[in-house]
């Protein structure tokens, strides 16, 4: 047996420096990180990188900052496994892998000049966040904006500070729910689907983007069909099993589909005939 | 930072699972630089009273006093590891539970038996909340490895929730079926590497059936093959009686 | 002088296991002096009913993981005297082979990992790695190798996984046959290093006078897989007369029974293996008694690890000389066979019953099996070294205690076990397998 | 039919063939196992080779995408170094069927599909492909011929077919010149020869009947109209999830990838292991969510992946018709019966007929 080092390797990794760690929640950390080599990562909203932690495991993370933001690139990571956890117990200054990104984003091209409905269940803010804040950056691009986010309960809620800067802006309607109050809680109470009926949007202008858990999409994509939202202006970003990020490994298959290299962003169109989707 | 300080005690079992730790051989000099043995009975004599980091749990919980006396092992113990069938799905031990335990008892012990109180067997899990699970009987030395290895990382091993089959065929092993034998293989957790299929014998199920084994295909499978139905049931016996009490 | 006394050894250690040590000397009087083995018992003998004789070696092998082979041989002769199957010449080689594997590793674990360590004044192997780095490398490289010789003729050394009952499911291929005669050659090695390193070490002077019991047999091989029961004191049965040599007795503080022949107590094991057949041990293994000083008939019962240093010797000798018989004959391997029980009957099935002696590193083991017509057990019963040491051992501490009454406590409990580790026992099994009638059920 | 593009060979001489490639590279060749078992094995002589044998246990895909491969190394000392490697050696394949070769090349397509699995294609290179024709079926299981991969096309450098006096030998690479040349055992073929050939191909014709009531072309049609089939539910009790017929299978590629440290913990390796959609944690995501959980769903996402999803991505037909995955499924589940059935569900229910 030859043993050759293959530089070319798809699964050759990037080096990136933890910057900075901020704890968001119980089980959520925001991750700043540069390459070493001072490269520059290249993505659109949406997509995701594999970030490794060697030893341990590596996984898919979708990137959460806005791609223009020229001095970092971030990742909110929630703790539920080997990796996830591991990652959890490093600080600034701890170096990580990372190859990518993959898969295909948001497709802002056709977004632009159009309203977005923003949907995020629970974690499902972190690729949004990257859209929402390069729609910010380049605010004239896009007409209405309205943002609806849910989670389970008070505590859970991402970026706290940041939405808290957003329901603020008058050129962006915010709107957030948690399915269990506490008592310090104001804000609505109930599933996020509850929300959709109330926002005001003309739906042939609008594109909607959601992410959330598996068992959101089916309740919000029949509100969203209900409201007039053309089947193929409703995005919907995926979460599979996923070992390559490439189209190889079989592990995010949908079908005829690679959420990996298809997506993870599908239309509606393009998957609602699709039984293993939803 | 001081080396981990892991422990080896055991249940009722035949030591097996320990003396394969023992059988490792001279890799156990490197294992002892990265980690303090401080208590394993059968090759030391050394004893220890403070916390464990680790505790290794050989063997299953049949009596009053086993159970009292691994409750205390897992106050002292921060992570506490089932080692082998025994321990972790009750094993051959589990055979006794298929009989009323007072019979068991005067069928081995005549009258006496009363000074030989006995429970109902059971797995480690099914008394104490167990952190790391390393199956069968006996364990495979590079499984323990990998989960001491695992232990050290502060990260989870995950048992294969797929069958021995799985190995099985990347052995390129004969099928059992195929010589018309019935093997555990298709219902039985991977990890072992089909070590006994390598050898020629048949899989006995001593990993514990895999999450969700499809019991009625496997019935439906022995019917093709002629092979009666409670003779599988005795086959599943042999090791995985205990789960009933999971 | 008056003197009074407590030792409890809660758990001995470094016994395969769990037994205490009770000693109480009150006004310079031996009160209480006893061995008792306080393990679970497991009911093996219960859980077999209904099972297949088919499983008994798979399962009787998990009585005891240290002498797992021997169990399973044990276990393989009773089952088919029971069942009428004559094993093949092949087969017996191979056997014999694999009886040689079990000695040398329960051996050389218990010499090394074991013994030594009492030997030089520390409690385990480990404090060793540091100062004799060389003798520990050594053991481990030793048990490594005796477990791979395992690996490559069963499958592994802790329940052997191709030796079943008609043969075995997996036989050597050539590459393996010379895999294992080069692992022996470098035990060979390893093992007059050994010689050398036990010449130097010294045992503590006691004796004891008892019966020695072993099986013997009139071929010229050192018996070890077949044979009569025999005696030191001149009296010989066939196995099936096993009871007659057991005279299973009950004390009142242990669960283990106790067994007795001629006199209160005997003993088996290595020593005795040694007093009675020392004639047929090979000529290198005679050659390292001699250097050792070991003479029958021995009655130190510390000295029953020489015994084990020299049979090791022997098993090494002999095991290569099989293999190079069976190089000879080449491995015939049409006689693989099937695993297991199978209920569409390709294997024999008869009412029957049979008796299965076998010397383990321990000593004698007697598993004695009865099945009905379908092959499926009605009666176990199963006689293991350590019952059978475990009263010689405490008659052994009753005129050992009064001896070294002068000595600290300290000192008396590490000789008293010292001399228990030195029978080697296995308490596990002993207790994992006490009761011997399990009387006709249906 | 180039006339000199095919060589002959003595039927006795072929044990001295075989024999005279083994001082040039890692030969691997059929060897018996008992029981109607085979395995592609390293081989030391001719006389251990199988020359007439079923398809193997596990199919020669194990030399190109191995059962597992290393595919990063790490040091994690002071500072992170990863390197990423593959293994690969010089071998020689002889007697590949060309359903297996049909195999070989379905991998091809995928992983030179971008991004390039470089691995891959470095281990490609550095392999031999020596074909022997099957002249007749292999066992009932086998459905090559609906495949199209009962007859030799291309991907190997030497195909052997046996004739009555000879095996006559396609050379169909500079690769498989070579080794050609090495010897001298072998004779220039003869016109009479390539005409036995020839009838030798017509006569499979014959002799290799569509084994599936239907056509090739009519599949996607089929498939489309087959996603709720009560074939597939009749799958869920049948099926153990035991994964033996994705192992086995020259089409299935799916891995997973785990990672190995040394005992310093600060060293080691990422690997991938092959792995399989039948099991159960495959497509399980954190959280516990399976999305393919039934057996039955699993089952037709095999059946999709071999005969409707890689026929948009790559124009192919996933399945070589070797047979494998009936012959090992201990729960007799046979694909040509699927196929069969999944046929006559759909045919009485939208009336219309597939042949
Ligand atoms: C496109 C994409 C984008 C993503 N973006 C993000 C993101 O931005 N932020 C984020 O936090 N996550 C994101 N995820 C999810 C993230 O990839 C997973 O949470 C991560 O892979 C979990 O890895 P882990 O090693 O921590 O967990 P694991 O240890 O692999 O497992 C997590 C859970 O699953 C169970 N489990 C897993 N494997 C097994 C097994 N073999 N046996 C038994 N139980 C098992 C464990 O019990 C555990 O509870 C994204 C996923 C995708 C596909
Ligand atoms: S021999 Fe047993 S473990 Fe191996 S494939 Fe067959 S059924 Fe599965
Ligand atoms: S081989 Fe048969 S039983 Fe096993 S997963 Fe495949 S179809 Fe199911
Ligand atoms: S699906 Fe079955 S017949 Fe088709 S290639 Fe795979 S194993 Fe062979």
């Amino acid at each position: 047996m030859a043993k050759v080092v293959i530089k070319d390797s798809p699964y050759n990794l990037k080096k990136a420096k933890i910057l900075d760690v901020k704890t968001l929640t119980e089980k959520e950390k925001l991750f700043k990180l540069v390459f070493e080599d001072k490269t520059w990562l290249d993505f659109e909203p949406g997509q995701f990188i594999m970030v490794s932690l060697m030893g341990i495991g590596e996984i898919p993370v979708s990137i959460c900052s806005s791609p223009l933001n020229r001095h970092y690139f971030e990742i909110c990571v929630r703790a539920v496994g080997k990796v996830t956890n591991s990652l959890h117990k490093l600080k600034a200054g701890d170096i990580i892998g990372v190859r990518g990104p993959y898969g295909n984003g948001f497709p802002i091209k056709s977004l632009e000049g159009h309203d977005l409905l923003i949907i995020a269940g629970g974690l499902g803010i972190a690729p949004l966040r990257s859209l929402i804040l390069y729609s910010i950056d380049n605010r004239r691009d896009f007409g209405e904006i309205h943002i609806l986010f849910g989670c389970k309960t008070p505590g859970e809620l991402l970026f706290e500070d940041e939405i808290e800067e957003w329901s603020k802006r008058l050129d962006i309607h915010f709107a957030c729910t948690v399915d269990r109050a506490d008592p310090d809680w104001k804000g609505n109470v109930g599933l996020i689907t509850s929300l959709i009926p109330g926002v005001d949007i003309d739906p042939l202008r609008t594109y909607a983007a959601v992410v959330g858990p598996p068992v959101m999409y089916k309740f919000v994509i029949k509100e969203l069909l209900a409201k007039g939202l053309p089947v193929d202006q409703i995005l919907l970003s995926f979460e599979r099993h996923m070992k390559c990020g490439m189209g190889k490994c079989g592990r995010c298959q949908i079908q005829n589909l690679y959420c990996c290299k298809d997506g993870p962003v599908f239309t509606f169109k393009e998957i609602m005939d699709m039984a293993e989707a939803l | 930072m001081s080396k981990p300080k892991v422990a080896f005690f055991d249940f009722a079992c035949c030591e097996g699972c320990q003396l394969q730790v023992a059988n490792i051989g001279e890799p156990l000099i490197d294992l002892l630089d990265i980690v303090q043995v401080v208590e394993f009975r059968e090759v030391m004599s050394e004893k220890w009273d403070g916390e464990f980091d680790v505790s290794f749990i050989e063997g299953s919980i049949t009596d009053e006093h086993a159970v009292e006396r691994i409750k205390k092992i897992r106050e002292r113990s921060k992570i506490l590891v089932a080692l082998g069938s025994c321990a972790t799905i009750g094993g051959v031990n589990g055979m006794k539970n298929s009989f009323p335990l007072e019979e068991v008892g005067k069928y081995v012990y005549g009258e006496s038996y009363k000074f030989f109180p006995t429970l109902q067997t059971k797995a480690v899990h099914q008394v104490v909340p167990v952190d790391y699970f390393i199956n069968g009987c006996p364990i495979y030395q590079p499984e323990f490895i990998t989960v001491l290895k695992c232990i050290l990382q502060g990260i989870p091993y995950y048992v294969p929730e797929y069958p021995v089959c799985v190995e099985c065929k990347l052995n390129e092993n004969v099928c059992m079926y195929d010589r018309g034998l019935t093997c555990m293989g298709p219902v039985t957790k991977a990890g072992c590497n089909s070590w006994c299929i390598n050898n020629g014998n048949i899989c006995y199920g001593c990993r514990g059936l895999t999450i969700n084994p499809n019991t009625e295909g496997f019935k439906e499978v022995l019917k093709k093959y002629n092979i009666p139905e409670d003779f599988l049931i005795k086959k599943i016996e042999m090791y995985n009686k205990c789960k009933e009490l999971d | 002088m008056s003197k009074n006394i407590n030792i409890n050894v809660n758990y001995l250690t470094r016994v395969e296991g769990h037994g205490n040590i009770v000693v109480e000397v009150k006004d310079g009087k031996l009160e209480i002096c006893r061995l008792e083995i306080v393990e679970s018992p497991r009911f093996f003998e219960a859980f077999l009913r209904g099972r297949s004789i088919y499983e008994a070696p798979h399962i009787t092998s998990r009585i005891c993981g240290i002498c797992a082979c021997g169990h399973t041989l044990a276990s393989i002769q009773a089952a088919e005297d029971a069942l009428g199957i004559k094993p093949t010449e092949q087969t017996t080689l191979l056997r014999k082979l694999l009886l040689h594997y079990e000695e040398l590793d329960s051996h050389i674990l218990h010499i090394y990992l074991l013994v030594a360590p009492d030997l030089v004044g520390v409690p385990s192997f480990v404090p060793l790695i540091k100062f004799h780095p060389d003798v520990v490398r050594r053991a481990l490289r030793m048990k490594r190798l005796c477990n791979e010789l395992c690996d490559i003729l069963v499958g592994r050394h802790v329940h052997p996984i191709s030796a079943v009952v008609g043969g075995f499911t997996k036989l050597p291929s050539e590459v393996e046959l010379e895999e294992m005669h080069k692992r022996l050659v470098e035990l060979q090695k390893d093992m007059e290093a050994t010689v050398e390193l036990f010449n130097g070490l010294k045992f503590p002077e006691f004796e004891r006078d008892t019966e020695y019991v072993a099986l013997v047999n009139d071929e010229g091989e050192y018996p070890l897989l077949y044979g009569d029961i025999g005696s030191t004191d001149g009296y010989r049965v066939s196995k099936y007369e096993y009871k007659n040599v057991t005279n299973e007795f009950i004390v009142p503080y242990a669960s283990a029974k106790r067994t007795k022949w001629h006199r209160d107590s005997y003993a088996v094991g290595a020593l005795a293996r040694f007093n009675l057949n020392y004639e047929k041990l090979n000529p290198k293994a005679k050659e390292a008694a001699v250097t050792l000083g070991l003479k029958p008939k021995c009655i130190n019962p510390y000295l029953n690890t020489v015994a084990q240093i020299v049979e090791s010797v022997h098993c090494i000798e002999d095991a290569i000389r099989i293999i190079e018989l069976l190089w000879q004959k080449g491995i015939n391997h049409d006689e693989v066979v099937v695993p297991d029980i199978n209920e569409k009957g390709i294997l024999p099935q008869r009412s029957g019953e049979g008796v299965g002696a076998v010397e383990v590193p321990r000593g004698l083991l007697i598993h004695h099996y009865e099945c009905d017509e379908r092959g499926i057990f009605r009666n176990a019963n199963c006689i293991i070294p350590t019952n059978q040491n475990t009263h010689n051992i405490e008659l052994d501490m009753l005129k050992l205690v009064p001896e070294i009454i002068n000595q600290s406590p300290e000192e008396i409990k590490l000789s008293l076990e010292m001399l228990v580790r030195a029978y080697d026992p296995c308490i596990s099994c002993s207790v994992h397998m006490v009761v011997i009638k399990l009387g006709n059920r249906d | 039919m180039k006339i000199e593009q095919y060589k002959l060979l003595e039927k006795s001489l072929l044990k001295d063939f075989i024999n005279s490639l083994i001082p040039i590279a890692n030969v691997y060749a059929p060897v018996s196992k008992g029981f109607n078992n085979y395995v592609f094995q390293n081989i030391k002589s001719a006389d251990e080779v199988s020359i007439k044998y079923i398809p193997t246990i596990i199919p020669p895909k194990k030399f190109f995408l191995p059962k597992k491969e290393n595919i990063l190394q790490f040091f994690i000392e002071d500072e992170l170094k990863v390197e990423p490697v593959t293994e690969y050696e010089n071998l020689i394949i002889f007697g590949v069927h060309t359903c297996d070769i049909a195999g070989i090349k379905c991998l091809n397509m995928v992983l030179s599909d971008k991004p390039k699995d470089t691995a891959y294609l470095i281990r490609k290179k550095h392999v031999t492909i020596i074909g022997i024709e099957c002249n007749d079926y292999c066992d009932e299981y086998a459905s090559c011929s609906f495949v199209g991969a009962h007859m030799p096309t291309t991907g190997y450098d030497l195909m052997f077919t046996e004739l009555s006096e000879y095996f006559i030998v396609h050379i169909h690479s500079s690769k498989g010149m070579d080794i050609i040349e090495k010897t001298d055992i072998f004779k220039d073929a003869s016109i009479a020869q390539l005409e036995e050939l020839k009838i030798l191909r017509n006569n499979k014709m014959k002799i290799f009947n569509n084994e599936i009531p239907t056509e090739r072309r009519y599949l996607p049609d089929l498939f489309d109209r087959s996603f709720n089939a009560n074939v597939w539910k009749e799958l869920e009790q049948k099926c153990l999830s035991c994964g033996n017929c994705t192992a086995v299978c020259p089409t299935c590629y799916c891995f997973d990838i785990k990672e190995e440290v040394d005992l310093t913990l600060k060293a080691g390796e990422r690997y991938r292991v092959w792995f399989s959609c039948q099991l159960d944690p495959f497509a399980k995501v954190a959280g516990g969510h399976d999305f393919r959980k039934e057996r039955s769903a699993r089952q037709r996402h095999r059946f999709y992946r071999k005969f409707r999803y890689h026929i948009d991505r790559y124009g192919m037909v996933f399945c070589t018709g070797c047979g494998r995955c009936s012959r090992t499924c201990m729960a007799k589940i046979n694909l040509k019966e699927v196929l069969t059935s999944l046929i006559r569900e759909s045919e009485a229910k939208i009336w219309r007929k597939w042949l």
